[in-house]
């Protein structure tokens, strides 16, 4: 038992911290801390800053160009980004696709897309849930047919995140229709110019263009774009979303959420005091930060688990559950922070124009994440799913 | 003890409840963020229609011009918008604006209450302040006297309504510290007055407010309303009043979310079956209900408390806007969380709702504000 | 909508605290204060008392003996009695059997039975439960075989409460073996004095001895003791079931629980500070207070519901979750507030006995109480148990 | 950074889980309520070889006599202890009265350290009051001087272990006002000592206390352990460890009862199947598995910042044990609900375990307590 960090990985971090300080915009950082959409170019900018320093895919191997850190590493780095209110990696192309290319795709379509994604050429979205599903993913029903060198697809895709930014997407979608379920299911890369495609935004409830309904008709994809195998598609598709759980606990979001609600309470007098102070307030702030304190051992041991090459149990659904609340209590506290000003709907200070202050720094953003963060116990695999996973895997054994 | 609806009452919550189902397509649209950023904040047509039905007359006694008034009034018309996710300002412009005017307004001032039930006039207070939070003597507005004049300056913070309001009922401090009881005064400000600027928004739950700059604004002493320096005891009524009609609402708002996720849960299917048979949702669902019955006694006693002792009243509606508070919170995130992503999204009802009942904890004191005052009143 | 009284039912309350003035001894309502045990002569003594009062069968028809009194005085009476610390009556063959009895009971029987009940010549028990069965009662097991003029019992019942005091046990046995689940059940009354009978004591986690396992081993019951039909006993238990749900709330038992309460953080230090005004502890204690307020006017909802000949619904399921939650909230801010002094089993002073003081006052019943009382949310139908009833009701209607 | 025990840690885990289990039954039989009321609270059996096998040398370190006592090498010890519902007075005999000797005591006096080691001696810290709650430095006890004697007046509160101690360690105040930190010794006074009164008793979750009162009781100025009046820093380091063993403990009894209800959940049929399979109650099970995770990282965090600044040691005990606070009420009173009647009952193991993770909280400061300590120490 050691909490410490080794010499190696303290000089790691102190690396990390110092390209923060020299390459993150502070424009980026400041939009990044008050809550502010960032907009494609944003993302693009940021995404070409990690790529000339060649960390912009902390988790791939070496010899696709990526950083091949381990967990302790990789936590250390977002970490740091964290902290220092960097954006986040947009994951689609790089965390949840490539992993898939590199394990399943073809030599050529590694050597196509996969410098495609460094670069920033490509900007990929998902195309996995479809409307009525929910957490079963399994039922969907997009369909692909096989007329000559190309598939047909017809069908309809939704909460496809930054859709409207994607020029590609990679596709779940069901060859045959008569197998089972998970069978049948394959996986397609699909050019989003392609003619039938048609992008819907979907506005969510904070009034934020997040997600977009994605719909198909008679859409041509050669049939050199599919991953893999045909009806093989499911197998790629478990084996992509155990990628996406990486910083499935969101310690970093925690905390950087949790100091930003202290800032917001110092600044705010309640009966004659700052509301930091006031106990009830106080007391819902240090649950939650004793809360978070475990939570993060939590994520360090199954880190460390990893580091060490034990694959992570059940231990991730725990995760997913706790840090998902405990992301969503600081968001609460932050809309209680903000008091009158928690009610405004001011887009404009969220999408960064110069209106001129209203309300305690970070109040603008308050209430809308609260809001918007309702997602992380929905999607990703509910919570609901989550704790079926967990009761399997311990009260599956039956009488 | 009873606990039925009078005949009255009984026949303007039928009204009321019909008439906004008719109109539900009107009262969604004017709720949705991207229209309420280029209107009102709501819909003038339905504003005329409530007030031809009675319910703004509802809300006042007999005396003020009214016919009823009392707190189970206020409460069965509240419900009712709250159930149908209206964001009408009837609490801004008749149970705030209209009430300060009625308790402390002169005869001619007074016309105002005719024009508020008849639909013709709208009001918003001018109360809170960037630094007044949840506290109602936090007033560092001033009033000067100049000759016959009063001068005001200060800085008013998310005047709800303020646009869409003929006159502001605005506050200001002619005595005392920042603090103090007494030394608040109102005054009925014309919204287009010189000196008086609005910045605008729309608000997260629906509706429209501003911020409001009084930078010298100059006005007649007989713009105000009562005795100089002794608005306090009647700004404290009117919140009181706005207080339960507010439980009220959100009351209404919780009954439809947990109606809507009910029946969410009987149609919707998953992995071969409606959702609502799976017993750790069915489970969660009961909860709700056990929650939603609480909210409503607590109502009930904030409401039959109304025209009791100040004290005995003070506790009860702190205790129902806490109770309210909680259960609302629980209510609007499970009812979303059981509902799944589809109620995350804008033009889903249900999102609405859930504004309603969650922003409605960022007016007059938030739920610990309330357990505060609660546990200050129970050691008086 | 009117939260006030009647003149008559002011004056009913009058002289309910008229009579708990004059007549409730006071040592008695001090040990039920400080939550010791009564004994069986202390309960006798009370029944006794409002016995001659003609105040000890409420819910009893005059005609036999009763008040006959309608919902909203019955909580007037179970209000006064809690606030003047009056023991509780013990309710099997007041509360539970009686009603069976004059519904369901042949003139014989209630000639017979009924007047001991008043008079306190018989003890009643319930023999309901068995081991196994929990919140399934219709899966009982225990046997009676009719043999001339006589049933023959054989099984075993169990958390049969103060069964150690009782010489009649009400008690549901399977006469059809062949029939399914509810059906084949009959409802006999059988003397614990008969041969074959053995009770056994359950001691419960805070030490009392409380419940008991009642034991039949060849016990022969004369046929004159089936109430009703035979194979028809699940009806007449089912009636019973609804008249145990009165006071089902226990508004009266969390008031004078939370008078305690505060009673004993007033008198606390904690940090220089009576506990009392501890923010920390006073928002427990608020919002304990704030449902009991509310639970309290659901309660008189249903009850002037009930008064007006309404039968109460699911919202009897909804009192039974909620109160028993309250009670246990209640139970577990004494044993916090009684801080150190809660760690004591000190059995003696739950007794009665002369021990001198030791911790604030009702510090040494505190911890005892809160384990005791988590039987509530078990017991008389599970709150899992009332779930699944308000879920079958609201949920039921099918897709 | 390394979450795995060490291999010396490892076998003491592996060797005293063993005892412990083929053990089983004595331990049980001397948790009884009925038991306890009758003997010393505990089985003196298990406790010679609870010496024998290393278990207490492992909570000192050797400087002191023993061969470990790190923070990690406390949390591996009572986690045990914890699974298996062990009443076993260790935190008295060994991490308070031992650890505070060691810390203060002279060449004479450490030899009892030994002699706890080798198991032979106990001890029991008689420090809180009737008045003192969970204030380390409120002592109002006397300790006066007369020529070369001192003594001691006053009554000690819920002194556990006073009965079976051969020594009990006095905390009394030589100067100072009550809740000054500075002027609290602390003395070694035999319990057979004159002027010495115990009224023992049971505890409700296991072992035996007492009142102690010391009616001017006299002692030698030697029996002092340390400077006088300078006690509290030891006294502070002493129940900091205690504090962290303690949450080890209740983690271990967490661990017990979440298994338990498993088992449970897997094998007890009702309504023809295995009530495991119901959903709602798999959802209950899943939030305490996560909770107990929970609450091992805060104990591993805890037990990691033992021997670091005096800051970050408060703040990580107040964090661990409010949330081993919380999340053990949690499983304490699920698993009982989980369980139904049978977990009611005093013979059924459960019951024995629930009360000991509950009852632990009303040592050194509860849940709210620990809230409040460590906001003081955030804002610090």
């Amino acid at each position: 038992m050691d909490l410490n960090y080794s010499v190696e990985e303290q000089a790691f971090r102190a690396e990390v911290q110092e390209f923060l300080a020299q390459k993150l915009p502070k424009e980026m950082s400041e939009a990044i801390r008050l809550g502010r959409e960032l907009g494609k170019e944003g993302h693009e900018k940021w995404h070409a800053i990690l790529n000339e320093q060649g960390w912009l895919a902390p988790n791939w191997p070496q010899e696709f160009g990526g950083c091949e850190w381990n967990a302790v590493q990789r936590h250390i780095f977002e970490e740091e980004c964290c902290r220092a209110h960097a954006p986040r990696i947009v994951p689609f192309g790089l965390a949840m696709l490539a992993p898939v290319l590199q394990k399943f795709g073809s030599k050529a379509q590694q050597d196509h897309y996969l410098p495609r994604i460094l670069s920033g050429e490509d900007w990929w979205c998902q195309g996995y849930s479809e409307p009525g599903a929910g957490s079963d993913l399994a039922s969907l029903k997009t369909r692909a047919v096989r007329e000559g060198d190309h598939y047909v697809v017809n069908g309809q895709k939704t909460w496809t995140t930054l859709g409207q930014h994607a020029n590609w997407i990679f596709c779940l979608v069901r060859t045959d229709p008569d197998a089972k379920q998970q069978s049948g299911i394959s996986f397609l890369l699909i050019d989003m110019d392609t003619p039938g495609i048609e992008v819907r935004p979907i506005i969510l409830l904070d009034g934020t263009h997040e997600v977009n309904e994605v719909w198909f008709t008679d859409v041509k994809v050669p049939v050199e774009n599919l991953v893999g195998e045909e009806n093989k598609g499911w197998t790629y598709a478990k084996y992509l979303l155990t990628h996406e759980r990486t910083n499935i606990a969101g310690v970093g979001f925690s905390r950087a959420g949790l100091d930003a609600v202290k800032r917001m309470a110092s600044s705010q007098m309640h009966r004659g005091k700052p509301l930091s102070e006031n106990a009830h307030f106080a007391a819902r702030v240090a649950r939650a930060e004793i809360d978070l304190m475990a939570m993060s051992t939590t994520n360090l041991r199954i880190i460390s688990r990893a580091a060490a090459g034990q694959a992570p149990g059940v231990e991730s659904s725990m995760l997913k559950v706790k840090g998902t609340e405990i992301r969503q209590e600081i968001n609460d506290l932050a809309r209680r922070a903000a008091g009158a000003y928690a009610m405004p709907f001011v887009s404009e200070a969220l999408e960064g124009a110069n209106e001129p202050d209203m309300g305690p720094e970070g109040s603008a953003a308050a209430a809308p994440q609260y809001f918007n963060n309702r997602k992380l116990s929905i999607f990703g695999g509910s919570n609901e799913v989550q704790k079926n996973i967990i009761a399997k895997v311990k009260l599956g054994g039956g009488a | 003890m009873n606990f039925d609806l009078t005949e009255e009452r009984q026949m303007l919550q039928d009204s009321l409840r019909r008439f906004l189902r008719d109109n539900q397509e009107a009262l969604r649209a004017s709720t949705r963020l991207g229209n309420a950023e280029n209107s009102l904040g709501f819909d003038a047509g339905i504003w005329t229609k409530l007030a031809e039905l009675g319910v703004i007359g509802a809300l006042f006694s007999e005396e003020e011009g009214g016919f009823a008034g009392a707190g189970f009034d206020l409460t069965t018309v509240f419900e009712e918008l709250g159930r149908a996710g209206a964001v009408e300002p009837l609490l801004d412009t008749a149970i705030l604006g209209g009430g300060l005017i009625a308790a402390l307004g002169n005869d001619a001032q007074k016309e105002l209450v005719e024009q508020v039930i008849g639909g013709e006039v709208h009001l918003a207070l001018a109360h809170g302040e960037p630094n007044s939070r949840y506290d109602l003597a936090q007033v560092e507005t001033t009033a000067k006297a100049e000759g016959d004049d009063i001068i005001l300056t200060g800085r008013k913070a998310v005047v709800i309504n303020a646009e869409a309001a003929d006159y502001l009922i605005v506050s200001a401090r002619e005595s005392g510290a920042t603090g103090d009881e007494e030394g608040i005064s109102l005054f009925l400000v014309p919204r287009d007055s010189a000196g008086l600027t609005l910045r605008g928004y729309a608000l997260l739950a629906g509706g429209r407010a501003a911020e409001v700059d009084l930078d010298g604004l100059r006005l007649s002493a007989n713009a105000r309303l009562g005795t100089s320096g002794a608005a306090y005891a009647a700004l404290k009524r009117a919140s009181n009043r706005a207080e339960v009609a507010l439980a009220a609402e959100t009351l209404g708002a919780m009954e439809a979310a947990t109606e809507m996720t009910r029946e969410y849960l009987l149609t919707r299917q998953q992995f071969g079956r409606p959702i609502g048979s799976f017993q750790a949702l069915q489970h969660r669902m009961a909860t709700l209900l056990i929650e939603l019955e609480q909210a409503r006694s607590a109502v009930i006693n904030a409401a039959g408390h109304l025209e009791t002792s100040a004290e005995e009243q003070a506790l009860q509606i702190s205790a129902a806007r806490n109770l309210v508070g909680r259960a609302g919170r629980l209510v609007a995130e499970e009812s979303i969380q059981l509902h799944g992503g589809i109620a995350m999204t804008e033009e889903y009802e249900l999102a609405h709702i859930a504004k309603r009942i969650v922003m409605a904890d960022h007016r007059f004191g938030d739920t610990d504000t309330q357990l505060e005052r609660f546990i200050d009143q129970s050691a008086a």
